[in-house]
């Protein structure tokens, strides 16, 4: 953008009159020093309007978060509530510190080379021209919603201790070096490379089906498949069970949220806001393809939700909420990756198809008993890998080029006609997280397992960890309750069974 | 921007034509940036309003239904989405049209475009606007509804009974609106700024309707025809989506504006940023006025402070102020507020009367309060904001502050007409589903609640023991039974 | 604007005068409108704070309580815009007036106004602070005091007490203001950037005389003095107001700058964008560390991972950050969520040891790393940042980056100011209300619960059976019994 309102007498020479042509460089250089001035002046406002759009998209983001918590709490039994909120917490609180050490550094620190970065650590010598704190800001948010993904497939059996290990690990450098290859301008298969782009095109990930979605999904799904599935899952017969959460009205709230937070999340990884495309002036600008994304964004998450709405009554009869937001999710995260550079009907497309790989997914996790409390392997990992295919499929070349800038003739998807270059590159950032990914969180976890610090005992995962881990039960709606139900729990209450209080001298009325 | 550059040249010297010009783009890019900024942040927060509404619905029911409200709440959005694109847009902002329906744009065609200004951002806030109408209904016709028919009366409202309505007083070609051109209604045109007619009242009448055709819950009067209350399950989640819909309603009103940038006078410390800040002040004073008044007025009537009471007084001042929320003063809005408070219980006893039964006192709190704001409007609009904020209609103001009854009619015939149009349309829908028995559950599905007869299952299991009650449910847990766990 | 005129019409040759005035009018209309739609984002996100303290109150007290705390909290709201609206903004921010109290634009008389240059969006963001100070309080004195006691303090404090101290440290006239053009308190004035101690300090000192002078809740302290934590009943209710509050931070924080376009040095690429992004940052790593540092502290001493400790002490990270968040390094931030939940945990113990009940920790949480806060700006505080933020404030800076001990001093006297206000009339109040009967509820009222016998019912209903066992409740249902069916 600086470049933008930098004045240069290159670019006025053919705006002024050819009746002076001969003056023109004198006259273009002259009104130039005036210009300055002003330049300063525009460069200022633009400052302050990208940065108001950043930060609050990255409040968005953050609010995802929120969304994670409360869709992870209603999707687990009651009595493991306490601890998978906990873990939600820790995400953020962990990530920020890890993310602020090390973790940025490693993805966005320059110059760099094009596996990791290696400036900014602790923030050091920050902001710079090209990198501000609002950025630092966002990044810190999409990091920790990749590790909020892999909770949710370990949920209800896993340690907290292996948990604080594996989220750290990934928040503050698994991810970092993913999105680094992929997002930073020094990376190898990055789109915004100057140069050496793979495949002459770069991958296209713009908001992260990649990066972040199918680096915590595959991390779930290691996760999830060295610990085994839950107590229960699966009956001696080895027919499914479903462990149904304990609260829908939980998941609709998170699910509503993180749709909330998505509009941070894919409209908001535009950066800025002020950027004309064409020579300025225009009504259309990088403010239009914001308001595209967005959109694209809403219809992929709409048209697989209603695709899961009917499949699912279809399948198993029922008119199912938790099935629906699950859907809708998935399509959020398939067009994640290309939602800037299709149109608004390429991504029912996308949509479409994404509740149908989630929906097989899950048919296949049933049929090789893997167990996932909520779906996060199948709906991150899956619906993320074909989002990526998606974007090979389906970008179209103005969007690309508005987007990607300062190369034209960029290969852009399959089916418009763009050629196989860009499908191609994308195939090969799926291959290339689910190698890092396994390579680095599969060994993790493995280790966790060998050393017995995964997964929990059997006596604490029938009783739950709420109670024997985290000091009591998520809810107390009745007073009898806690006596009766939780004696685990180290602090009784008083007044139900004793009821003569102490401090009012009165005798207690039986409790109502 | 070309008066800008028609401005600026002279003043520049010669040749400087083409210097204006650039420096004036410039000017041009960052409005259009901040512009887009400010709507598309307000449309996501009008959209954290679906949000609100599906927590408050889930609240005011009674467990045995949760699955199925929320079920409802979350489609009106995902259909709403894809309706709205195909036609909806269309058929509300579609220009050039007739005064009756748009009819271009479908599918997005032609969007952005420089002739008619519409961009992606000012779709996703009007999608935002129409899934909050059919959320208003699903509450009035809450608990005993098939679900196939909600989903037919919520794709027919969201696609088109309401995008006529909004073409009608927000188009620039719509034949009551205050965006005209010329020929406007009584030579004034409606004011709703925010859609306490278009919004508030469609949802409201579309939901009388269809509760009117359904009848009360089992067990909502007695055999002596008390009313008995039956109680929603939660009343946090009834606080909680209270507060979600007062965060949105700073979307919903002072996102209205859809520009942030344009000045009154330029280089002036007022401008459309105070106007946009007035109208978020407005719109907290007559919600609180509201709460206020409710908490007091039910205290007096029923001996209890009643903290949903007071959620549905508060909804009900926003619902009023919608429509006048940019041009009136703050003072008037703690009016507003105060009326619509006392509107609000006046529906309810009627309600109760005539054995009407709406679980979430939507058709009272949104038809009712919705036309006391249209009124509201047409009596407290001042002259200078109303100036500001339609600065090309013919200034016809409130009848109170000295603008002459013109005004006032106009909202009187919005009323009218929505009521009208909203009856012959989803008045005949409902009635005819009725017809065909697609509209009503059964009894037997009433008493034992749709989540466990439709959806799979209910909301909630907060006790392992819970699981063995449930007998409707199609799948069982295994680890209860002491059988020796797998490992 | 002015000197934007003077610096360029130099510049731009014959005509110039006029030309750079165009000109300037134009930045400066553009810089109204991004400063507008920055500073009522922030006062929508600070208002969801409002939506987190409701919620994280309802979670921690007693179902049984759930309706009257939430109540509270919509009334804080509620009341706080009505009383904030009429004369809690002037006394504030009323310019010009004395050291002590503002005494103009009463009902927002002559808002907006360019000589004080408050606008409406000015206005709405000072009324969501005000009510946040109001729920910190309501936490304090929870589950045991009578309604009208609450309605009582409640006005008091958003009407009175807290806007008279936001004006001495805040308004550009107050005594103690790093906002005055000289007279500065020790050649320095008190850095409180967000209100570590306008805020927080207040509400919870204000909790602190509530709590004390009603005593503790019944069965909170055993026969023979022990502890007995009477736990909430909802930590996911819990969990989501923490996460609200974390979200609604980053208006109170970030947002306390007003405005995001003013230049540090033209054309450059730091600004104060960039100090708004450096607030966001050290108000994250203040919390997170506290949030850590509680998780590991309390496994050490409970031996458990408590969720609701570690959400209490993510807050006491926010609460101490909340002085300093503009002025000081990332790294600094670090050590300020360090100590403050340390100190959140020392005062907790100390709470115990003195039998004082706080059903929230508000008294601590709030009081205790509020005062830390206010003192750890005194001493982190750094030259760069403090220059810049506060432009024409002579440099003093924190004690440990060698900024000398002035600064320091003036943030001591602000905390013992702020205490001895509040509690001169606070305590009072509460000691009246107390002498008077009015402040806390009967034991038979506080055993059943406030929801029964004041409020109408229990929150919460998630069996049709509950319905039989709740005797107290005026409101029966009939579909449970056997009756045939209306319809």
């Amino acid at each position: 953008t600086m470049a933008s309102l930098t004045c240069t007498a290159s670019d006025l020479i053919p705006l002024l009159s050819s009746s002076s042509s001969t003056n023109a460089t004198a006259l273009a250089s002259f009104l130039c020093t005036r210009f300055s001035t002003i330049s300063d002046q525009l460069s200022d406002a633009t400052h302050a309007i990208d940065n108001t759009y950043l930060l609050f998209s990255a409040y968005l983001v953050f609010a995802m978060q929120l969304g994670f918590a409360m869709l992870c709490a209603g999707s687990v039994r009651a009595k493991n509530t306490m601890n998978i909120m906990l873990t939600n917490v820790l995400d953020a609180a962990a990530g920020a510190l890890s993310y602020y050490l090390f973790g940025f550094a490693f993805a966005f620190g320059s110059p760099s080379n094009g596996f990791i970065g290696r400036h900014f650590f602790g923030l050091k010598a920050y902001p710079s021209p090209s990198s501000d704190y609002s950025f630092f800001l966002y990044q810190w948010a999409f990091a920790i919603a990749a590790a909020g993904i892999t909770s949710g497939s370990i949920a209800e059996r896993t340690q907290f201790v292996a948990y604080l290990i594996y989220s750290s690990f990934l928040t503050g450098f698994v991810y970092p070096t993913v999105s680094h290859w992929f997002w930073s301008g020094d990376g190898w298969a990055s789109a915004s490379r100057s140069d050496n782009l793979l495949f002459g095109s770069g991958v296209i990930d713009f908001a992260g089906s990649g990066v972040v979605h199918m680096v915590g999904g595959i991390a779930g799904l290691w996760g999830a498949l060295i610990e085994g599935p839950r107590l229960g899952r699966f009956d001696r017969a080895d027919r499914s069970v479903a462990l149904r959460g304990h609260s829908a009205s939980l998941v609709v709230l998170g699910t509503f949220l993180l749709w909330f937070g998505w509009y941070g999340f894919n409209p908001g990884s535009f950066l800025t806001i002020v950027k004309g495309y064409g020579r300025g002036g225009g009504y259309y600008g990088q403010w239009s393809a914001i308001g595209r994304t967005a959109v694209t964004t809403t219809m992929a998450g709409c048209t697989a939700a209603l695709t899961t709405l009917f499949s699912k009554r279809l399948l198993v009869g029922h008119w199912n909420v938790i099935d629906v937001c699950n859907g809708l999710l998935g399509g959020f995260a398939a067009i994640t990756s290309g939602c800037s550079v299709v149109e608004p009907w390429a991504a029912i497309i996308c949509g479409f198809v994404a509740a149908w790989v989630l929906i097989g997914f899950n048919l296949l996790a049933s049929k090789l008993k893997y167990d996932d409390p909520l779906e996060a392997a199948q709906l991150h990992g899956g619906c993320g890998a074909w989002g990526l295919l998606f974007t090979g499929l389906f970008a179209t070349e103005a969007y690309v080029n508005e987007v990607y800038p300062g190369r034209p003739g960029r290969p852009h998807g399959l089916f418009m006609g763009g050629g196989g270059k860009l499908l191609g590159a994308q195939i090969i950032q799926i291959l290339v997280i689910a190698g890092w990914v396994t390579a680095t969180m599969g060994p993790l976890f493995y280790v966790l397992h060998k050393m017995k610090l995964l997964r929990i005992s059997e006596n604490d995962e029938t009783a739950g960890m709420d109670l024997t881990r985290h000091g009591g039960f998520a809810y107390a709606y009745h007073d009898e309750e806690d006596l009766s139900r939780t004696p685990g729990f180290m602090m009784t209450k008083i007044e139900p069974t004793n009821g003569s209080p102490s401090t009012e001298g009165q005798t207690s009325p039986s409790n109502v | 921007m070309a008066s800008c550059t028609a401005d600026l040249a002279p003043l520049l010297g010669p040749n400087a034509t083409a210097a204006a010009g650039y420096i004036c783009n410039k000017f041009s890019d960052s409005a259009f940036a901040v512009d887009n900024t400010y709507l598309l942040f307000s449309a996501y927060l009008v959209f954290s309003m679906q949000l609100g509404f599906a927590m408050l619905c889930a609240g005011s029911v009674r467990a045995k239904n949760t699955m199925n409200i929320m079920l409802t709440n979350v489609l009106d959005a995902a259909t709403g989405g894809l309706f709205y694109y195909l036609f909806g847009f269309a058929f509300a902002f579609g220009s050039p049209s007739n005064g009756f329906i748009g009819r271009h744009n479908f599918g997005l065609k032609s969007i952005p475009s420089s002739s008619s200004s519409l961009d992606y951002s000012n779709f996703l806030y009007q999608w935002a606007f129409a899934i909050a109408a059919a959320g208003i209904t699903s509450g009035s016709i809450a608990e005993r509804t098939q679900f196939v028919a909600y989903l037919i009366y919520s794709s027919f409202l969201t696609g088109f009974v309401y995008p006529v309505v909004s073409h009608w007083f927000w188009a620039t070609d719509g034949w009551a609106s205050a965006f005209r051109s010329d020929d406007f209604l009584f030579g004034s045109g409606v004011i709703d700024f925010a859609g306490s007619g278009v919004v508030h009242i469609v949802g409201g009448v579309a939901g009388l309707w269809g509760a009117l055709i359904e009848g009360p819950r089992i067990g909502r009067f007695d055999h002596s025809g008390r009313s008995v209350a039956l109680r929603g399950h939660s009343a946090t989640l009834v606080v909680l989506g209270t507060f979600m819909l007062w965060f949105g309603w700073y979307g919903f009103n002072p996102g209205s504006f859809n520009k942030i940038s344009p000045v009154y006078t330029s280089g002036n410390f007022y401008g459309q940023w105070s106007a946009v800040g007035r109208t978020a002040v407005t719109t907290t004073l007559a919600g609180c006025t509201a709460a206020l008044t409710t908490l007091f007025g039910k205290r007096i009537l029923t001996g209890h402070w009643n903290v949903t009471d007071v959620c549905n007084g508060l909804l009900g001042g926003f619902a009023a102020i919608t429509s006048g929320c940019s041009v009136v003063e703050p003072w008037a809005a703690v009016i507003c507020g105060f009326v619509a408070a006392l509107v609000l219980i006046g529906c309810n006893k009627l309600a109760e009367k005539v054995k009407f039964d709406d679980p979430l006192e939507a058709a009272q709190l949104h038809g009712g309060c919705g036309a006391w704001g249209v009124l509201f409007t047409g009596l407290f609009a001042t002259e200078k904001y109303v100036r500001e904020v339609y600065p090309s209609r013919p200034v016809k103001y409130g009848l109170f502050m000295g603008g002459g009854g013109r005004l006032f009619a106009a909202q009187i015939i919005q009323i009218l007409v929505i009521a009208g149009w909203v009856s012959a349309t989803m008045g005949t829908l409902f009635y005819l589903l009725h017809k065909f028995g697609l509209l009503r559950i059964s009894a037997d599905d009433e008493l034992a609640g749709m989540d466990l007869t439709r959806h799979g299952g209910l909301a909630y299991i907060y006790h392992d023991e819970d699981e063995s009650h449930k007998q409707g449910t199609q799948m069982r847990k295994i680890e209860s039974h002491p059988t020796p766990p797998a490992v």
